[in-house]
């Protein structure tokens, strides 16, 4: 498991420089709430064929920052970048709330930061 | 094709697979993780069962009327909720004193009908230990 | 004779006098007489139960003749004009065609009318029918944003289109025929024309160069029967029978697929659409259209084997074909003018069968078919002026804001195909007749496979509406007023469809028992049971647990171009066949 | 006695759509329903509270029934053959409709499905009836019934009816248009409690009308008929719990391939005696 | 002129689903152009739950239930990543025994998923048999753990039963079985014409989409894109016990048919290669301290990679637990593989991607 | 004439997963396999709210699925037994208390039966069921109205009608006190 911190600028293309689809499989977005207001969002991958090959990027990011969309890169990131968006009542670009929440759901149930 | 008519056909003279439960009883195999079961005079009133279940299908609630049992101190009662238990053995693993105070047997839990208040009892239950 | 004589002028008066009249409400009251009265004529005439036949005074022929060079020089003007090759050229062919003719002397023909039994059902069709029609029409021009001298000439057109159609069923004579034929082909010019704008003046266009086709095709059957044998009745030329004479039948065989509108000519029938909707109806139920069976019924005793088989495959590939066509439109007149040229096709088919059933069968099929077709038209007309539905795609919650529009429809299209109605016997004698036929000839299994195709497919056709209008949810009702004339004017053709039902019963042995014990326990039961039905507990359309509605589209068979074309060019190959059959 | 058997026929009817949920359940290693389940099916219907969507579509089902059943009672008093199988298809035609009259999906999908399997027997069904006028020279089914089995000279128009049976009983593989798994019973999801009672009885007619036809094959022997219909019922059986079910393009190629081919040989043979 | 198209639902609640997923798809007659779905219909708010209401010991228990079907690989992948944040060595015999369930999970779990395909392709009689047939496995995953479904045989630190002689019969016996059965499916599926008709070339996922979409499992092998987890992670020793990669080709759901029924008879050679070698030992060992730093784990579920992520603090509870399913990984190519087939298709093409709706939406 | 003897010998059962892990769904698709045959009893998965007369359901109620449940529930013909399959179905079961969730069906619809088993097995479903059909037996063809978001059939002219019964449920639902599990207004509202 190697992780490499990058932020929400630079994100986009790091991954772009970093993601061959064919020799890398993104396994999903991941967020965890590290302190008050602050989420590290990560996204990782893992090698087709090496034993136990995983790369994260990871980025700190801030309750009111929008979060980068790699689904031109990346189309399956769709999904979890919606549950990411539920989970921890941040922004992603052009990603929808209620993937999983309705209106009278607790929001953000994952975020330590619930405004 | 041909396979699955033959197949249709021989079925179709040959009895069933069908076990006719109930009318026939089916067996149950050992150490089926049936109903949890507890035996009041052995517990020691650790409360260790109440905390390991992971859906707390296990109580201990304040009672008026409390056992005789010298343990039970804080005068509580036991109360388990078969329809809230999930049958994983936690509580008999966090049991001191398993299969004297509290064994998992290998009776199939009861079916429960409107009059039995199942979840609304619980809620009772849960008020109860709440407050 | 008098009869025949008012049933050919009344609807002239008629027209002229509306013409003339400004206020609408004489007007109306005007147009409503003349349609009783011509009702009344036709049912007369039917009831007086006997061929009736004689000669129009001479003076006429010579007026006839200055109107058919009229109108030829017209048509070639119209054609310059438009800038029309295909027009004008037909034009100057049948002018120097028709010189040709009127050179020669043919034998006096004894009669120039002879009404017998056919032409009194097709004279009972085309002024009830087309009365009930005109009626109807009233209501919808009025609604038109043109002129007041527009619109009552366009009443007043449909009176003389009546009285055309009066006149080409009931001579016996090619050349006043001949003038009829293009008589009906300048009418549905200027009825097709009639909204002006572009799309209008080139579907009427085309509509003009194709039924010029039929012209050329009868001044050549009249060239072939003055040349061979110096007679232009129709009667004479049917009792010949030797090689000329099959000639010129099969080249009047061809006129009558032109104005069928059959496989490779539909495309007039269809442009007609843009005209005003009585106009479409008038031309698929009472008028225009009818001249094609009625011409194959009549000339049908002369047929040699060859020409019946090729003739009556060529109606049930039509039949097949054009259904099938049909089932990927989307515009509602549009469907309704494919089955049209489907169904003309099962009764040219029937038409040329050499047998005697197949005459009843015939004239069955075109009395209800006009008037299935013109309730249907109708409908669509107040789809159109009431919700300004054009397309299926529009039809929305039709149920639920008019239901008797949806009922009219429906019967509309049920008494093309199911039993008890009319053109269900027609249909289903044909079957039997056809079956009968099979020893005969191996083609009419083909035949026989062609229309039980083409049936469904229409059925199917017909069910492809009715998704679109059938289909209704629980309650909430926001009704819309359809105004009078409307109303009545479908309730009449209704009335007629029943009626028809009732006289049917012991034609062919179809006893009372199978007619109305069947639709007495089929309709009369429910219909107890409606008002226990109308109080009961309602329940929302089942969704899967969701709420949100979904839509519902209609279904759409669309055929490739490709085979579309490939059946032209099958339908094309045939019409050939029928032609050198009439050579050899 | 006419009149008996019509009125036994959806009882009947019944019976052997419970024989068949025996049979099913057997062929699939399983103990199935009791016999009369159709028949505890019907009362528990019976016994239902009414709802429905609207009245349009109740009327058109039971319309459904009613014509279904005419058209069962006319093979049976042995009328024009021709003449029941437009009757039979009007039935099938108020399904349809009434599949059309709600605003409802399935319901819908369900309808054009019917419409569309109707389009890949309708022609076989009357082919077929063209076979037996040809070898005898009358439609009537009550003189079929008194002549020989035609079976030996129509057997291939046999084979083109053996196409349409499982369409009509929805059997496997060719049951599109009730499909379950896929629009949750066709024509039939809107319908509830009695309402829904006609339908289900309806298929049970169904069963008489297809198998009245198959015994039209044996003649006057009891002993074929009796044979035909058993064989046909096994096989159709068998068929039904060895196959998937096929798409309606299939459908439609499969039955109208074969069976026009089949009925088009068969009606040249008999009509030139080949 | 704009013709209608029809809207044709499925979901939340179809008899062809067994929990609920809605899609609506905008149908020309019955050929989908396009697709919209809801996948939130299970969220249950597991991950929170786990690290708020449960201790990490009880966590194994609580994440067998994100799904039925594959509970077993949930507790696993669990217990794994917990037991590399805690001090201790889980036996060899327990892995052994971890295997063996796995393994026999998967086994009932693509009967199941083939049987459900059958089906819902309106083959009632394949579908009954494969149950029939299934119900063989089940009893012995009730012989070994106690329960049918929901094991609870993994703890953190090993395993909660261990196996008798008595068992390892009828596991032997239950495998032959089971081989033998399989073998009859796989002459069926690839014959039988009407299957042909409706699983060839229908519901395809092309090897390009499969790895653009990161499609994973039998889904992405089915189309020729090797990847297994089985095989690419050494917490358990798949490389003793005879694992073999199969790729099918085409990515139909003729292929995803064929691609199951031979993984299940590796996971049948592979039981009998760990009751073979099974080694001998405790079943369960004592795990010390609390969990702390962050573990990343993945595990071949029936369905494709399994992903556990879990950081804890030292404290009782863990203060993240993500999981990372394999249908929520690979919704984006479902739609993508509806797009264009007829709706007729539908419902075995999405029985044949064996979706679970509620490990998706946990 | 009186049939309601026959209603236990044709109950026609009607699936939905409110939320459940799919272990008790697996479990009824094992009843209807050959090993258990519920059509045994005349059982027929029916799939479809109008021909049901056996409700089955399982998994806690989810938010989402709450609407669902009682528009289905509103689907069904009375009379009509509701049986709550598997531990999380009656009471919550594991999930009891997470945040997305509505701790047992019965919160929603009035629930006849009670099915424990985490999973239920195939035996314990039969015996559910056949203690569902005696119920089935000596139930009314009274009208049982859904417990919540639940709105009036609307009556008019003498027609009821029920085609919107279930009402989207909006953020003004409910206070988040009520929505916790023990608070008495909560059970108080039910009652009524
Ligand atoms: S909203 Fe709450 S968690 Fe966020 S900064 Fe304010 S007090 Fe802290
Ligand atoms: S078996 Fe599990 S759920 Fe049941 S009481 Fe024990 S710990 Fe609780
Ligand atoms: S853990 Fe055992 S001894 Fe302790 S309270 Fe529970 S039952 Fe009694
Ligand atoms: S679709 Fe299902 S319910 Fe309908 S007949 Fe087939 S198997 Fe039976
Ligand atoms: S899985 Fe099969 S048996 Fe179960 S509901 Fe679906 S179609 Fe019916
Ligand atoms: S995974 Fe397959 S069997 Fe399970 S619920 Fe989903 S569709 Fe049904
Ligand atoms: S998809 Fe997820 S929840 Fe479903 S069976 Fe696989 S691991 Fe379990
Ligand atoms: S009771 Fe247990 S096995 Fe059944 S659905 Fe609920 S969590 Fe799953």
């Amino acid at each position: 498991m190697k992780k490499i911190e990058t932020t929400l600028e630079s994100v986009v293309s790091d991954l772009t420089a970093f993601y061959d689809y064919k020799v890398w499989e993104f396994l999903t977005l991941n967020g965890v709430a590290i302190d008050e207001g602050t989420t590290e969002i990560q996204w990782i991958f893992s090698r087709y064929g090496a034993i136990d090959d995983v790369v994260i990027y990871y980025a700190p990011v801030k309750n009111s920052e929008t979060v980068p969309s790699v689904v031109d890169l990346i189309p399956s990131a769709i999904i979890s970048q919606r549950e990411i968006v539920d989970m921890f009542g941040i922004t992603v670009e052009n990603s929808e709330k209620g993937l999983y929440l309705d209106e009278d759901s607790l929001s953000a149930p994952l975020a330590t930061c619930r405004i | 094709m041909w396979y699955s008519v033959k197949k249709a056909f021989t079925n179709l003279l040959s009895p069933p697979q069908t076990i006719d439960y109930p009318a026939t009883p089916i067996k149950r195999v050992e150490r089926y993780r049936g109903l949890i079961e507890y035996g009041e005079e052995h517990c020691i009133y650790c409360l260790k069962c109440e905390k390991a279940c992971p859906p707390g299908a296990i109580l201990f609630t304040h009672t008026d009327t409390p056992t005789e049992n010298p343990k039970n101190k804080k005068s509580l009662a036991y109360d388990y909720n078969p329809h809230l238990c999930i049958y994983c053995g936690e509580c008999v693993r966090a049991c001191p004193k398993p299969n004297e105070a509290l064994w998992q047997s290998e009776k199939k839990p009861g079916i429960g009908v409107k009059e039995d208040r199942v979840n609304e009892r619980w809620f009772e239950v849960e008020g109860r230990k709440g407050s | 004779m008098s009869l025949i004589a008012l049933l050919l002028t009344l609807p002239l008066a008629g027209a002229a006098i509306i013409l003339l009249v400004r206020a609408v409400r004489v007007r109306d009251l005007l147009a409503f007489l003349t349609v009783v009265i011509l009702v009344a004529l036709s049912i007369a005439q039917y009831t007086g139960g006997m061929t009736v036949r004689f000669a129009l005074p001479h003076s006429l022929h010579t007026i006839f003749m200055a109107a058919d060079i009229l109108l030829l020089l017209f048509f070639l003007w119209r054609g310059m004009h438009e800038e029309s090759r295909p027009v004008a050229l037909l034009a100057l062919l049948q002018l120097l065609l028709y010189l040709y003719v009127s050179g020669t002397d043919p034998q006096a023909h004894p009669f120039d009318i002879e009404v017998g039994y056919i032409s009194r059902i097709m004279l009972l069709v085309i002024n009830i029918v087309g009365g009930i029609i005109i009626l109807y029409a009233l209501e919808y021009i009025e609604s038109e944003e043109m002129e007041r001298m527009k619109k009552n000439g366009f009443i007043a057109l449909l009176f003389f289109f009546l009285s055309v159609m009066n006149l080409i069923v009931t001579t016996d004579n090619l050349e006043i025929f001949f003038l009829a034929f293009e008589l009906t082909t300048l009418l549905s010019y200027l009825l097709i024309r009639y909204r002006g704008d572009e799309l209008a003046r080139a579907n009427a266009i085309r509509a003009l160069w194709m039924n010029q086709i039929g012209g050329v095709a009868i001044l050549a059957a009249m060239i072939i029967s003055v040349k061979s044998y110096h007679t232009l009745s129709f009667d004479a030329l049917l009792t010949f029978g030797s090689s000329w004479g099959v000639a010129a039948i099969a080249v009047l065989i061809i006129a009558a697929f032109v104005k069928g509108a059959s496989l490779p000519f539909e495309k007039w029938l269809l442009g007609a659409m843009v005209a005003p909707t009585p106009v479409s109806a008038i031309l698929h139920s009472a008028t225009m259209v009818k001249i094609a069976p009625y011409i194959i019924l009549k000339l049908a005793p002369a047929f040699t084997p060859f020409l019946s088989h090729t003739v009556t495959l060529f109606g049930s590939f039509v039949f097949m074909t054009a259904s099938v066509m049909a089932l990927g439109r989307d515009y509602f007149k549009e469907i309704l003018g494919l089955s049209t040229v489907a169904l003309l096709g099962l009764m040219m088919a029937m038409a040329a069968i050499d047998a005697t059933e197949s005459v009843q069968i015939v004239l069955v099929l075109i009395v209800f078919h006009a008037i299935s077709k013109a309730l249907l038209f109708l409908q669509a007309g107040i789809l159109e002026k009431s919700f300004h539905f054009k397309y299926l795609s529009d039809f929305e919650y039709l149920y639920e804001r008019s239901p008797m529009s949806v009922w009219m429809i429906v019967i509309g299209f049920a008494s093309l195909t199911l039993p008890p109605f009319g053109a269900f016997w027609g249909k289903f004698f044909s079957l039997e007749l056809l079956i009968s036929m099979i020893s005969q000839s191996p083609l009419y299994i083909l035949v026989l496979v062609f229309i039980t195709l083409g049936s469904v497919f229409l059925t199917l056709l017909y069910f492809k509406v009715l998704t679109r209008v059938l289909s209704h949810s629980t309650g909430k009702t926001e009704k819309v007023a359809i105004p009078a004339l409307f109303r009545y004017s479908s309730y009449a053709l209704f009335g007629l469809l029943t009626v028809g039902i009732l006289l049917m019963s012991g034609w062919n042995g179809v006893g009372v028992f199978e007619l109305l014990l069947p639709a007495l326990l089929i309709f009369v039961i429910p219909l107890l049971l409606r008002w226990q039905l109308r109080s009961s507990e309602r329940v929302g359309e089942y969704r899967c647990g969701e709420k949100d509605e979904a839509e519902i589209g209609a279904y759409y068979f669309a055929l490739p171009e490709a085979q579309v074309r490939r059946a032209h060019y099958a339908a094309a190959a045939l019409i050939a066949l029928v032609l050198l059959g009439g050579m050899l | 006695m006419n009149t008996v058997w019509i009125i036994l026929a959806p009882l009947i009817g019944g019976l052997l759509y419970g024989v068949e949920r025996i049979v099913r359940a057997r062929m699939q290693g399983r103990k199935g329903p009791p016999l009369l389940q159709p028949f505890y099916d019907m009362f528990k219907l019976l016994d239902k509270r009414p709802l429905l969507v609207n009245p349009a579509h109740v009327l058109l089902g039971i319309m459904h029934f009613i014509t279904l059943w005419i058209a069962v009672g006319l093979i049976i008093t042995g009328t024009n053959l021709l003449f029941v199988i437009f009757v039979h298809l009007l039935a099938s035609i108020f399904l349809v409709a009434s599949g059309f009259s709600v605003r409802s999906v399935y319901s819908h999908i369900g309808a054009n499905r019917e419409l569309l399997t109707m389009v890949a027997y309708e022609p076989l069904l009357i082919l077929i009836a063209a076979g037996f006028y040809l070898k005898n020279g009358y439609f009537s089914i009550e003189l079929i019934h008194e002549g020989e089995p035609l079976l030996g000279s129509l057997w291939m128009l046999f084979g083109a009816l053996l196409l349409v049976i499982p369409i009509k009983l929805k059997k496997s593989p060719f049951d599109a248009a009730e499909a379950h798994q896929e629009i949750v019973g066709g024509v039939e999801v809107e319908y509830s409690g009695v309402y829904f009672e006609f339908l289900y009885m309806a298929k049970w007619l169904e069963y008489i009308f297809v198998y009245l036809l198959v015994i039209l094959f044996a003649g006057n022997s009891v002993m074929m008929a009796i044979v035909l219909v058993s064989s046909v019922f096994l096989l159709v059986n068998l068929v039904d719990n060895a196959t998937a079910r096929v798409r309606i393009p299939h459908l439609i190629a499969i039955t109208l391939g074969i069976g026009l081919t089949l009925s088009i040989l068969n009606l040249i043979g008999v009509g030139y005696g080949l | 002129m704009g013709r209608k198209i029809i809207d044709i639902p499925l979901g939340s609640q179809h008899i062809s689903l067994l929990e609920p997923i809605k899609f609506r798809f905008a149908c020309e007659n019955e050929k989908i152009v396009d697709v919209s779905s809801d996948v939130g219909f299970v969220h249950r708010g597991i991950e929170k739950a786990c690290t708020t209401k449960f201790a990490y010991d009880a966590v194994p228990y609580v994440v067998a239930r994100i799904c039925g079907l594959c509970a077993i690989t949930h507790s696993l992948a669990y217990t794994t990543a917990a037991e590399s944040l805690l001090e201790g060595v889980v036996t060899r015999r327990a892995k052994y025994l971890r295997m063996l369930l796995v393994e026999l999970d998967r086994i009932h779990s693509h009967m199941l998923c083939l049987s459900h395909t059958a089906e819902n392709a309106g083959f009632e009689a394949m579908f009954m048999r494969i149950m029939g047939d299934r119900e063989s496995v089940m009893d012995i995953q009730e012989r070994i753990t106690g329960n049918r479904v929901q094991f609870d045989y993994v703890s953190i630190g090993g395993v909660n039963r261990d196996i008798t002689t008595d068992i390892e019969k009828e596991i032997r016996k239950t495998l032959a079985f089971i081989r033998e059965k399989t073998h009859g499916y796989l002459e069926e599926f690839t014959t039988n014409w009407s299957l042909s008709l409706k699983f060839k070339g229908v519901g395809v996922l092309t090897l390009d989409e499969a790895y653009r979409y990161n499609a994973i499992g039998p889904l992405a092998r089915a189309a020729g894109l090797a990847t297994d987890v089985r095989s690419e992670t050494d917490y358990l020793p798949y490389n003793e016990i005879g694992y073999e990669m199969r790729v099918g080709e085409g990515g139909d759901i003729y292929s995803r048919n064929i691609v199951r029924l031979f993984e299940i008879l590796n996971s049948i050679t592979m039981c009998e290669n760990i009751l073979g070698g099974l080694p001998e030992g405790e079943i369960q060992t004592k795990m010390k301290g609390k969990p702390t730093g962050e573990a990343l784990v993945r595990l071949e579920a029936p369905r494709g990679e399994l992903m556990y992520y879990i950081r804890g603090e030292g404290k009782a509870m863990l203060s993240r637990v993500r999981i990372k399913t394999p249908t929520f990984a690979s919704i984006p190519a479902f739609i993508e593989v509806f797009k264009g087939s007829e709706y007729a298709d539908a419902p075995a093409i999405l029985a044949s991607f064996d979706p679970c709706m509620s490990c998706t939406a946990k | 004439m009186d049939f309601s003897r026959y209603r236990k010998r044709s109950p026609w059962i009607l699936h939905y997963n409110a939320g459940s892990c799919n272990g008790c769904d697996i479990e009824i698709l094992a009843a209807l396999s050959p090993r258990y045959d519920l059509e045994r009893f005349g059982v027929l998965n029916s799939g479809n709210p109008k021909q049901s007369d056996i409700f089955l359901v399982t998994g806690p109620v989810t938010y989402r699925s709450r609407e669902r449940l009682v528009e289905l529930y509103n689907q069904m013909p009375e009379p009509k037994v509701v049986i709550a399959l598997g531990s999380c179905t009656c009471t919550g079961g594991v999930f009891r208390g997470m945040y997305n969730v509505e701790d047992g069906i019965d919160r929603y619809i009035p629930v006849d039966v009670y099915i424990p088993g985490c999973a239920a097995s195939p035996e314990l479903i039969i015996d559910g069921v056949v203690q569902a059909l005696d119920i089935l037996e000596k139930k009314t063809k009274e009208r049982e109205n859904a417990k919540r978001l639940y709105s009036e059939p609307t009556t008019e002219n003498g027609i009821t009608d029920r085609s919107n019964s279930a009402q989207k449920i909006g953020t003004g639902g409910f206070s988040p006190e009520e929505m916790k599990p023990n608070s008495p207004e909560r059970r108080e509202n039910e009652e009524d």
